[in-house]
């Protein structure tokens, strides 16, 4: 089955238990983001700490498990890393979703982002896997 | 083809329907109200008619040119005669119904018209509802903004029914436009009414006929509304193909919207003439082989029975309605009874986004429904929700699909407990 | 298909081809700058996606969903690729070359828009030229006629060329719009130099290049327009799809033109966002598989190779001239020799109507050409003639259907002598 | 071969020795049509006489054999007969154009306009053979 693919067990575990979910104050930067064609939302925030490190993502949304989880783990991966880091998780989490199912996912570099290879193949669902990635990428870059 | 109604006959005109997905899966189509499928017969003539009749239309005057216009002329009188158009050049062809639309929509407020129905701007008004498809809401907004007219609309019920508020339409509302029946919640909507009070106040009536004129037995001359927009896609026939009509004496009084060949009657460089309708609102080459297709559509859905149909989906939507019903914390919004709406049945289910339902849905069942706010977000807005699950029924689908779908929902709420 | 053209072997990709006409007459179509034929490749994709996985695109997640987007999306990559756009989101999909016009056209003038290239008033000037299709023509007019803005144009020498004259674009001009090859005189004009003059006025420049992609290699981001207008029908695809392509930060400067489903990021009853380009263009569904079908025969020429085509078209150009020179009293419109010019050659015999022609060659030799003024009947006035009769070539002809040609000129000549 | 079904010996005759041509006064009406599709133009004038009757056919114009051999036909036709006559031969004449082929026509309302005939089976071409005879209907009705 193809969805097998797709709803991996950490993905339903980070949905079912999102990690870092809710708006948390003081934050240098908040964005909004939208993907129209399924209403997923989200409101993401970022904190600046010392030495180009990420203090916090904190958000809330409404969406699918997909987009739920995503947003979970990328709290999970960006905080605590620095800016250039995290960043570069996120282009390769790009990579990897914008890669119709074709491109090999970078393990070391991705982590738990892995889990998402399947949605790569759903060109319907790579939005709903980015949306708090891009909200994210787009607050960094206003937090600066 | 008989006049009793044989689901698996017809099924075997539409070759996606025997098509096995990845996994073995058999395909169970439940997005007719998004696009329909097409039957061989469809897909034939447009195969013919590009292998071995193809050419431009009306100005081409060799044999080849002869056979397309004739096939594509045809095509008019045959979508005139299906939807009981009083003449057959009131039959507009255009790329899809939201062309259709936008055409009405772009008829108001222009400097060169001054046919009073058409004129535009602060103080005037125009009326839609809570319900339209986005196609029927922007082309206004859109107006409005470029004229400063007004835009205003009749709310949604709790029950999924148009609330025809009084204050709605007043004195200064120059066109009403609605659907006919609307693509999420299935409510088909009192047009007599909302004509009736429309003209009252001398205001025109625009009606989107994109999810009943597939659906239902449709005549023009009876429903009272003065321009009607379909659309070929979802009616069996292929797409770039939609349809405008309207009574003739208004589309003369109408600016013409695409300028180009075959829209004109003499051109000089600084001035034009305009051809008469239907082909002043033609412009440039139509989309020949897709209204002859439409017009093969049309002859197959007439061979079928558009009594026929609508009496298979009404059961159809019967079994539905039922068997959604006893899926846990599923909830139907719009008519939950089978008064006055069609086949299409939009839910959500409790803590599982409509994204999900869909994807279980179709990589474990085969089950294809559509899921999201199905161009229709200010209704999704209206009941609270971002998006639903919705399953949409044509003359082709089985009771035993409706099965299959009840069967694949159980599970998604197995996966996400 | 090898390197090596072999008009024959193209031949049998082209079921029409093959018939014959009634009375035993083989087919001659000379009429490929009206619509071209279709090969095999075309109309089976076209079938195989109807038949096999047909749905509707981008808003529908399932695995038909999915098939139809892929191959619609794709096909929007081979466009691009086809015609050398710098990113494959600049290719929108209309109906026709005509749509792409008028598109342009609607996003001047547009209250709701200031970015200063695209408001328009009186004082504004817009420049097109004398021998325009009037798909180039009219939604000029109609614009002009709305704003108040004033329209101007070049004028065409006595051989057939653009006359650049001075003062024709000034320092008002907000847009210069020119065939990049006429449609009547086959005539290929100096773009570059037209782009020159208008961009050092900050005017932007369309192209109407329906005649041009078909039959050239075209690079889009080396030929200095803003904005390009084609259409399928004319290059192997089916009717129902054009494509207009516009620099991105353009594209993202002008107003949305049609409004409804896909064109929208958020909708709200009071307002909406918009989709990023393309899809900000592309309202309601799309000529879906009218696009895939033009994929494929940008496929089907890139197989034969555009440098083939020009060249085995250059080759029909220079045997036509000859052997029609050869005519008597037939007066060619348009340039005599091969320079700067493609494959369309309309003329005038004394004293018969054109009409006699196409029907005696029709009727008599199964010979197709197009009679009339061709849409562009201001080049028609500007030659003090009411019509002429054109021949029009593409990949699949032969100097053998011009032998034909002349054949049945001569006979024309006989029956009104 | 079917242009020979269109091409009568007798419409090539009224072509290229039309009857009639040129405009002449006095006239009670004049009307200009035009076949924007192929550019073909008839300027034609209608003089009313006693009794109903008509005085004068007069045109001019150009076009292809079809148009110019019809409005040659209709002078025939039409001067010297009542309006009355004239518009029954016009309807006949119509009927027949616009009946693809399929309409027997009736010769002894039509006389010589009978060799059109085969012009019905052309859609392009039936606009050329009405040119004349619309304008004609045209001028009858603002004579009046
Ligand atoms: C030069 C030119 N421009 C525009 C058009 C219009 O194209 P379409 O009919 O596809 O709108 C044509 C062909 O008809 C043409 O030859
Ligand atoms: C009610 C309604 N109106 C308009 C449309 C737009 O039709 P099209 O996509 O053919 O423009 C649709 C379907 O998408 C619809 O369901």
């Amino acid at each position: 089955m193809i969805a097998e693919s797709m709803y991996q067990e950490l993905i339903l575990e980070h949905y079912k238990h999102p990690q870092g979910r809710g708006l948390r104050e003081p934050y240098d930067a908040e964005v909004h983001h939208v993907n129209p064609t399924c209403g997923d939302e989200i409101t993401l925030r970022v904190k600046l700490g010392d030495g180009g490190k990420i203090e916090d993502v904190s958000y809330d949304g409404q969406g699918c498990s997909i987009s739920q989880a995503a947003a979970s783990v990328l709290h999970e991966l960006a905080t605590g890393s620095t800016v250039e880091e995290s960043l570069s998780v996120v282009d390769e989490f790009t990579r990897l979703m914008q890669g119709r199912g074709q491109v090999e996912a970078d393990e070391d570099v991705l982590g738990d982002a892995v889990a998402f290879a399947g949605v790569a193949k759903f060109p319907a669902r790579v939005k709903c896997a980015l949306l708090s990635w891009m909200a994210y990428k787009d607050a960094v870059v206003r937090s600066a | 083809m008989s006049a009793v109604f044989d689901v698996e006959r017809v099924r075997k005109d539409f070759p996606v329907l025997s098509r096995e997905l990845s996994g073995g899966r058999p395909l169970v189509y439940l997005d007719s109200g998004n696009s329909s499928q097409k039957p061989t017969q469809v897909i034939e003539t447009m195969r013919d008619h590009f292998a071995m009749h193809y050419s431009n239309v009306g100005r081409a005057h060799h044999a080849l040119g002869t056979e397309s216009t004739d096939a594509y002329e045809a095509a008019r009188d045959k979508v005139a005669a299906f939807v009981g158009a009083p003449s057959r050049d009131e039959i507009i062809f255009t790329k899809n119904a939201s062309e259709a639309l936008n055409l009405v929509a772009y008829s108001f407020g222009n400097r060169t018209n001054d046919d009073p129905r058409f004129t535009l701007g602060p103080g005037d008004e125009i009326v839609i509802s809570e319900m339209e498809h986005h196609s029927n809401i922007v082309p206004w907004q859109m107006l409005v903004q470029r004229t400063g007219a007004t835009l205003k609309w009749f709310g949604v019920t709790d029950e999924g029914r148009l609330d025809l508020a009084d204050g709605v339409i007043t004195e200064r509302t120059k066109i009403v436009s609605v659907a006919h029946q609307s693509n999420v919640l299935g409510t088909v909507n009192p047009v007599a009414e909302v004509a009736r009070r429309a003209h009252e106040v001398g205001a025109l009536v625009l009606l989107d006929a994109s999810q009943s004129v597939p659906h239902h037995p449709v005549d023009l001359a009876a429903l009272g509304a003065d321009l009607v927009a379909f659309t070929g896609h979802k009616m069996l026939g292929p797409s770039g193909i939609g349809v405008l009509w309207g009574r003739t004496e208004l589309l003369e009084a109408m600016p013409p919207f695409l300028g180009g060949g075959e829209m004109i009657e003499a051109v000089w460089m600084d001035r034009s003439t305009y051809a008469p309708v239907p082909h002043k609102f033609e412009a440039g080459t139509p989309p020949i082989v897709e209204a002859i297709g439409l017009g093969a559509a049309v002859d197959y859905l007439n061979g079928v029975g558009m009594q026929a149909i609508e009496e298979h989906e009404r059961a159809l939507t019967a079994y539905a309605l039922e068997a959604l019903g006893e899926v846990p914390t599923l909830r139907i919004i719009g008519p939950k009874g089978l008064d006055g709406r069609g086949g299409t049945l939009s839910f959500t289910m409790e803590g599982i986004h409509p994204h999900d339902v869909g994807q279980i849905l179709d990589d474990q069942f085969g089950v294809a429904v559509r899921v999201g706010h199905h161009c229709a977000r200010p209704l999704h807005l209206r009941f609270g929700i971002p998006a639903t699950t919705r399953a949409s029924f044509y003359l082709y689908n089985t009771t035993g699909e409706i099965d299959a779908l009840v069967k694949g929902l159980h599970h998604v709420q197995k996966v996400f407990a």
